[in-house]
């Protein structure tokens, strides 16, 4: 059974100021199955984080469908979910990670990833417990723990970033190109998460510019031209 | 649906003014922006309507005159409304629609279900009376009639919100503006309530203040679990705080949805201008 | 050129207002009934609400006692005595069991009084809330919509400040559960004497034109914290030198020669009695 | 002769007046006084200027009568502590009100006293624009 | 035989009243009823308004009788008042059948009808009269005398002037909104205690009756800055107006038929004060608005300073206590306010006791709660 199924999905956007619109991507299938990898690629542009922020929904659906076989509400459209079960689903099912930190100044890297599983119910007891082990998991160095995040290195962060979107163990996992702007030792690490990751059974959706370095870890790549995409690899 | 909103707002409607043939019908062509040339009625809310869920923060963003803040001062009962229902899922005020029961329980409702945090610290709080006793006041509102007992909440409160003890028996008036405001969401949180109104909390506190502020009240949410609508034009703290957004315009709600969704993908053309002018 | 002078001084109209006041007032245990104070021949402050609430319902046969601040003798008791008089000719007493109505200001006797007798008290300040809050407008709707933190709020503040209530006279009290009434600065020994009173107690603010009442057998409580209890000036220790009386709201007094302070009873006519009885018993004894 | 006008003459007129006219009456009716002449108020209402509502500027002392002559009853009212002119502003206007053939030759005597006043008035009026200010005088 | 209560106060009381009569009388002069009537007129004037009751002669019995002491002899009036039955309540009287004595504009130099300025103390110089120590009676019929045959013009015409009011030229131009009669019974507070808020016939029935010391320092106050009034003075008229009564009781009955009572003296001010109104199109426009002030006899600071803040509190304002209708009329009234500053001299012995106690044990210090 699919796990995440795609079906024509579209989207354009508006602009008032400009009086125009203009169609992002078009026409999107593809199908993920529980546990695995799908890569896409393209240039820049091309619209491969529009498909990405369209399933977390920080897009607003156009046209077409996205299901998604969620836990909580079964077989569910993410274009038609409520907003109140998108926030559960984010909380509980899906995480997202870009190269950008988005998160409150002045909260320390332990305190984020605390609160990500305060917010799903944890007490701050069992919280404290599972960041550490999320933080020494994802090989930040524990000097960084109590220290505020925006002093970290582009690789510090983005691992601070997973960390505090698999903590909460999402079933699906989108990753906005992880990797860019990242030095070679620090894409290797990543690339060690990501596998570690998709060992333990998480689903995941990524966009990379360097698929290359995914190889032989993405189930299905993608490749997106022409406001659609074609499959390059897998399937 | 899933779960069962904590508060629900239907159609809430404030007019100044008495309307006229011209603005009354549906389709009021004929405002500019929510004012009636003809007649001068001026609309400050139109058919607003939206649900708060337990323990979600509601940001509702707009320029001043949108009509954000009158929201917020109708739903708290500072304002008359002119028409409108709201429910408070309770079991004291199941099916109740808040906005015609008597003032009475209105202030019932004001001490025991709800908490209010003003723009301006003078109006939410006594700026000659001790902090502890504003704290206490709103406890003895809700029914506490126990000093000690009061005084240890009023304790815990202050040093949740950062305010030294032993300052505790200064009155507000001493204090900064930051602190003001600190002092005056522990008055506001005092009796655990349900549902707490912030508005524009923020505004004119120096950036760190506004920080801290912020902190604050994520803090709450996540600890006591509290639904809280925060009210701001600016959006940098909705961003922070609110999971959901509504945007206002001229009295009226023109779009609604996920916070991040309503910053990178805004549908209406003022949205997008709120959020292209946003630093 | 003198008109004719009416029985009670007030023409029966207004009198009729007063009762009906009264009556409203009686209703609504603490709520203060406004009604159309008339001018009096006695200046505002100075009783006038009592005595109009005196005048409107005094008859022929009515007994009246009017003291203030204990004493039956003094200046203004005698003054408002006088007025009464000379406009009812009913009989005035000293004795507080022989009263049928007693006017009085910041004191009720220290003689039990019973569900044939209406005691009168006159009041300078009618709102409980007002140090609270100065708006009258605003205050008659804390009121009606039951929210006293005000009042509590000041007791709160008190005992921030000097660790205990610090409250003087007119200690305010909650009527039946619902109304929280000033009782007239009564000193806060007479507050147990306002619940279950056999006698209806009925209080006038001629200034501020409002009638209030508390009923027999109404409840009413002395506010106050469940951790800083409510108390009573503290007499403890000392007696009335002429009496000796021990449970009583006492004066305090120098005397003169030795410069030492002495207690008296502050209700004169109490102290009184209690001398005459006690010259009986002497006498009886001697007889024996 | 309507009351209005009448009272009028009575009252700002010359005293005698009133005392003649009514003493025409007393000596050839019975007059039976209801009401012997009293003090009481009456308030005063009155329109103001600003937003034209009304409002009360305060009570007036007037001395009040009633009498009744040949079932008809009379009333005097006026300004001030005045009980004789109260009594016979009462017997006046109870004759008026029996139409008492007597009345009909008041009216002469009434029209004739309401002359005096007027020209009485137009004399102080006179009087009082001494006080007016000239600006007239710059063109000469 | 026992004790019996001491009779201290009673024998107090009678022989201070005793004591006040002998003040009065000591110096053997008697001032007649009459001769307070005739020679100080404008202080019987200002007891009749304060008391709210217009009778110059009885007010200048109370005059007499409170040795001149105006709040003494207002409390007299008011209070002889309450002894009086009300028989009647007027007709509404028209303040523009006003039989004119004096009228002046502060907004026009001159005014169609002419500045009166009838009698005035405004432009005397205020240099005592010595002259005054030894007048006698002779010298007052020669003054008259010698007036009425020298200096008064012999009238001319033959109808009583009618003055019309400058505010009427005005209101034509639109610079004053015109507002249909209003005839909403008015409020009476010596009837029903004053609620807030308070009607604008409430209001005024307690400014006209207000102390004069008290309206002219919350008007001055405006004036200086505590408030946001500041008046040209349209019109000051000091005239008489007549009352009439129907004895029906209703305003249906035929005018002509009502009984005319007798005149009485008053002074009315209309204050022109700019006003920024809101138009229909959310255009600000400036407006006049009349601030309305009269008052029994002839008292005319009291007057305009009522038209003060009958506009003050027309626009409440929350920073200004001038514009605060309860800080305004709860505090103006004479009676009320010289009667509750004297209780504090009344036997308080009975609550400083209480306080003491308080006091005590807040020094003594702990907490009562220990146990």
């Amino acid at each position: 059974m699919t796990f995440l199924e795609v079906r024509n999905f579209g989207k354009s956007f508006t602009s008032h100021q400009l009086g125009s619109t203009r169609q992002a991507v078009e026409n999107i299938n593809f199908d993920l199955d529980k546990g695995q990898f799908i890569g896409i690629i393209g240039k820049s542009g091309s619209g491969k984080s529009t498909i990405l922020k369209s399933i977390y929904r920080t897009y607003l659906p156009d046209e077409g469908s996205i299901y998604f076989d969620s836990k909580r509400f079964g077989f569910i459209d993410l274009f038609k979910a409520s907003e109140r079960q998108m926030i559960y689903l984010r909380k509980h099912e899906i995480g997202y990670v870009s190269q950008f930190l988005n998160v409150m100044p002045r909260t320390t890297a332990r305190h984020l990833v605390e609160q990500a599983l305060m917010e799903m119910g944890a007490v701050k007891e069992t919280a404290a417990i599972r960041a550490e082990q999320a933080l020494t998991h994802f090989d930040l160095d524990p000097q960084l723990w109590d220290t505020f995040p925006n002093t970290f290195s582009g690789g510090e962060k983005l691992r601070l970033n997973i960390a505090i979107a698999t903590v909460k163990e999402p079933r699906l996992l989108l990753l906005d190109e992880p990797t860019a702007s990242l030095d070679q030792q620090s894409k290797v690490k990543v690339r060690e998460v990501i596998e570690k990751l998709k060992a333990s059974g998480t689903t995941l959706i990524g966009i990379f510019h360097d698929i290359e370095f995914m190889e032989n870890l993405c189930d299905k790549v993608f490749d997106m031209k022409n406001k659609s995409c074609e499959l390059v690899h897998g399937g | 649906m899933y779960e069962q909103p904590i508060l629900q707002v239907k159609h809430l409607n404030k007019q100044f003014g008495s309307g006229c043939r011209h603005c009354t019908n549906a389709a009021q062509a004929n405002l500019i922006k929510n004012y009636c040339p003809k007649c001068g009625t001026i609309y400050a809310c139109r058919n607003v309507s939206f649900d708060v869920y337990p323990g979600e923060i509601l940001g509702i963003v707009g320029e001043s005159g949108s009509g954000k803040s009158t929201v917020m001062h109708c739903l708290y009962f500072d304002k008359e409304v002119t028409a409108g229902e709201v429910y408070l899922h309770d079991p004291e005020f199941e099916g109740l629609n808040l906005l015609t029961i008597s003032s009475q329980k209105k202030r019932y409702v004001r001490n025991h279900k709800y908490g209010m945090v003003y723009q301006n610290p003078v109006k939410g709080l006594k700026m000659n009376f001790s902090s502890i006793g504003n704290i206490a006041e709103k406890l003895i509102a809700a029914g506490n009639r126990n000093v000690t007992a009061m005084q240890r909440i009023g304790q815990d409160l202050l040093e949740t919100v950062h305010i030294p003890l032993f300052r505790m028996k200064e009155a507000p008036g001493n204090f900064s503006g930051g602190m003001q405001q600190r002092v005056q969401i522990a008055k506001a949180l005092s009796n655990q309530p349900p549902i707490l109104f912030l508005d524009e909390v923020t505004t004119g506190l120096d950036l760190s203040v506004q920080a801290a502020v912020i902190d604050l009240i994520k803090l709450i949410q996540r600890e006591l679990q509290i639904s809280m609508i925060v009210v701001s034009h600016d959006l940098a703290v909705i961003r922070m705080l609110a999971d959901r957004t509504l945007v206002m315009l001229n009295g009226e709600v023109i779009e609604q949805g996920l916070t991040d969704q309503i910053l990178e993908d805004p549908a209406h053309s003022y949205t997008q201008q709120l959020v292209y002018s946003m630093l | 050129m003198n008109p004719n002078q009416h029985f009670a001084f007030l023409d029966e109209g207004s009198k009729k207002e007063i009762r009906r006041a009264s009556l409203k007032a009686v209703a609504i245990p603490g709520y203060q009934v406004p009604f159309a104070s008339r001018e009096m021949p006695i200046a505002r402050g100075w009783g006038t609400g009592g005595l109009q609430l005196t005048l409107s319902l005094i008859g022929k046969e009515d007994v009246l006692k009017v003291i203030d601040q204990g004493s039956d003798e003094s200046v203004n008791a005698v003054s408002i005595k006088k007025l009464v008089q000379s406009t009812t000719d009913v009989e005035l007493t000293e004795q507080t069991e022989a009263a049928t109505i007693i006017q009085s200001r910041h004191r009720i006797p220290e003689i039990p009084l019973t569900k044939e007798q209406i005691l009168v008290l006159q009041v300078p300040m009618p709102e409980p809330l007002r140090h609270y809050e100065k708006k009258e407008q605003e205050t008659k709707k804390l009121h009606a919509e039951n929210e006293y933190s005000g009042v509590w709020l000041m007791l709160f503040e008190q005992i921030m400040k000097f660790g205990k209530t610090a409250t003087q006279a007119d200690h305010p009290v909650f009527v039946n559960d619902r109304y929280v009434m000033a009782p007239s600065p009564i000193p806060r020994f007479d507050n147990p004497k306002l619940h279950d009173s056999e006698a209806l107690i009925l209080l006038g603010a001629g200034r501020e034109k409002k009638i209030y009442a508390v009923p027999p057998h109404t409840d009413v409580a002395s506010l106050a914290f469940e951790d800083y209890p409510f108390t009573v000036e503290d007499f403890s220790g000392e007696c009335c030198h002429l009496c000796g009386a021990t449970d009583v709201f006492l004066d305090e007094l120098i005397d003169e020669e030795s410069g030492q302070t002495i207690f008296q009873c502050n209700d004169t006519s109490y102290c009184i009695a209690r001398l005459n009885q006690q010259e009986r018993k002497e006498v009886e004894l001697a007889d024996v | 002769m309507k009351r209005k006008r009448r009272t009028e003459i009575l009252i700002e007129g010359d005293p005698s007046l009133a005392k003649e006219l009514s003493e025409m009456i007393l000596h050839k009716y019975r007059c039976k006084e209801l009401v012997a002449p009293r003090q009481g108020m009456t308030m005063v209402k009155m329109r103001e200027t600003a937003k034209n509502s009304l409002f009360y500027i305060g009570e007036v002392l007037i001395t009040e009568a009633k009498v009744e002559v040949m079932d008809h009853i009379g009333a005097g009212i006026v300004v001030g502590i005045k009980e004789e002119l109260a009594k016979q502003l009462a017997i006046i206007d109870a004759a008026y009100k029996a139409a008492l053939p007597e009345t009909e030759e008041w009216g002469k005597k009434l029209m004739e006293e309401e002359q005096r006043i007027k020209q009485a008035k137009i004399q102080e009026q006179e009087e009082l624009l001494k006080t007016k200010v000239l600006f007239e005088t710059m063109d000469v | 035989m026992g004790y019996v209560a001491v009779k201290g106060g009673t024998n107090a009381i009678e022989a201070s009243i005793e004591r006040i009569k002998y003040e009065r009388i000591k110096d053997m002069e008697v001032v007649s009823v009459e001769t307070i009537l005739s020679s100080m007129r404008l202080l019987v004037d200002q007891v009749m308004s304060e008391a709210s009751l217009y009778s110059p002669y009885l007010a200048a019995l109370a005059i007499k009788q409170a040795e001149g002491s105006m709040e003494e002899a207002v409390f007299l009036l008011r209070a002889h008042r309450s002894t009086l039955p009300r028989l009647y309540y007027s007709r509404t009287v028209d303040p523009y059948e006003m039989f004119v004595e004096r009228r002046i504009s502060a907004s026009f130099k001159d005014i169609p009808g002419g500045q009166l300025l009838g009698a005035t103390h405004d432009y005397t110089h205020r240099l005592l009269d010595f002259q005054l120590l030894s007048e006698t009676k002779q010298d007052l019929e020669n003054w008259l005398a010698q007036y009425s045959a020298e200096k008064l013009p012999r009238a001319t015409r033959n109808e009583i002037t009618h003055y019309p009011k400058v505010v009427e030229y005005l209101r034509a131009e639109g610079l004053f909104e015109t507002y249909e009669a209003d005839n909403t019974s008015p409020d009476d507070v010596t009837k029903y205690s004053l609620q807030f808020p308070a009607s604008r016939s409430e209001r005024l029935q307690i400014l006209t009756r207000g102390q004069t010391g008290a309206i002219t320092s919350l008007g001055y106050a405006s004036l200086r800055g505590y408030g946001q009034v500041h008046p040209t003075v349209g019109e000051v008229r000091v005239g008489r107006l007549p009352i009439y009564v129907s004895l029906e009781n209703s305003e249906m009955t035929d005018p002509e038929d009502d009984y005319y009572l007798g005149e009485i003296k008053v002074t009315e001010v209309e204050s022109f004060v700019p006003v920024t109104k809101k138009k229909n199109t959310n255009e600000h426009e400036i407006e006049f608005e009349i601030g309305y002030g009269v008052c029994y006899g002839q008292n005319e600071t009291k007057a305009i300073a009522m038209s003060i803040l009958d506009q003050c509190l027309e626009h409440p304002e929350e920073s200004f206590a001038t514009h605060d209708e309860e800080f305004v009329l709860l505090h103006v009234d004479s009676v009320e306010s010289t009667g509750f500053i004297s209780h504090l001299k009344l036997p308080h012995y009975v609550t400083f006791q209480s306080k003491l106690d308080s006091v005590r044990r807040v020094k003594q210090g702990g907490t009562e709660n220990e146990s």
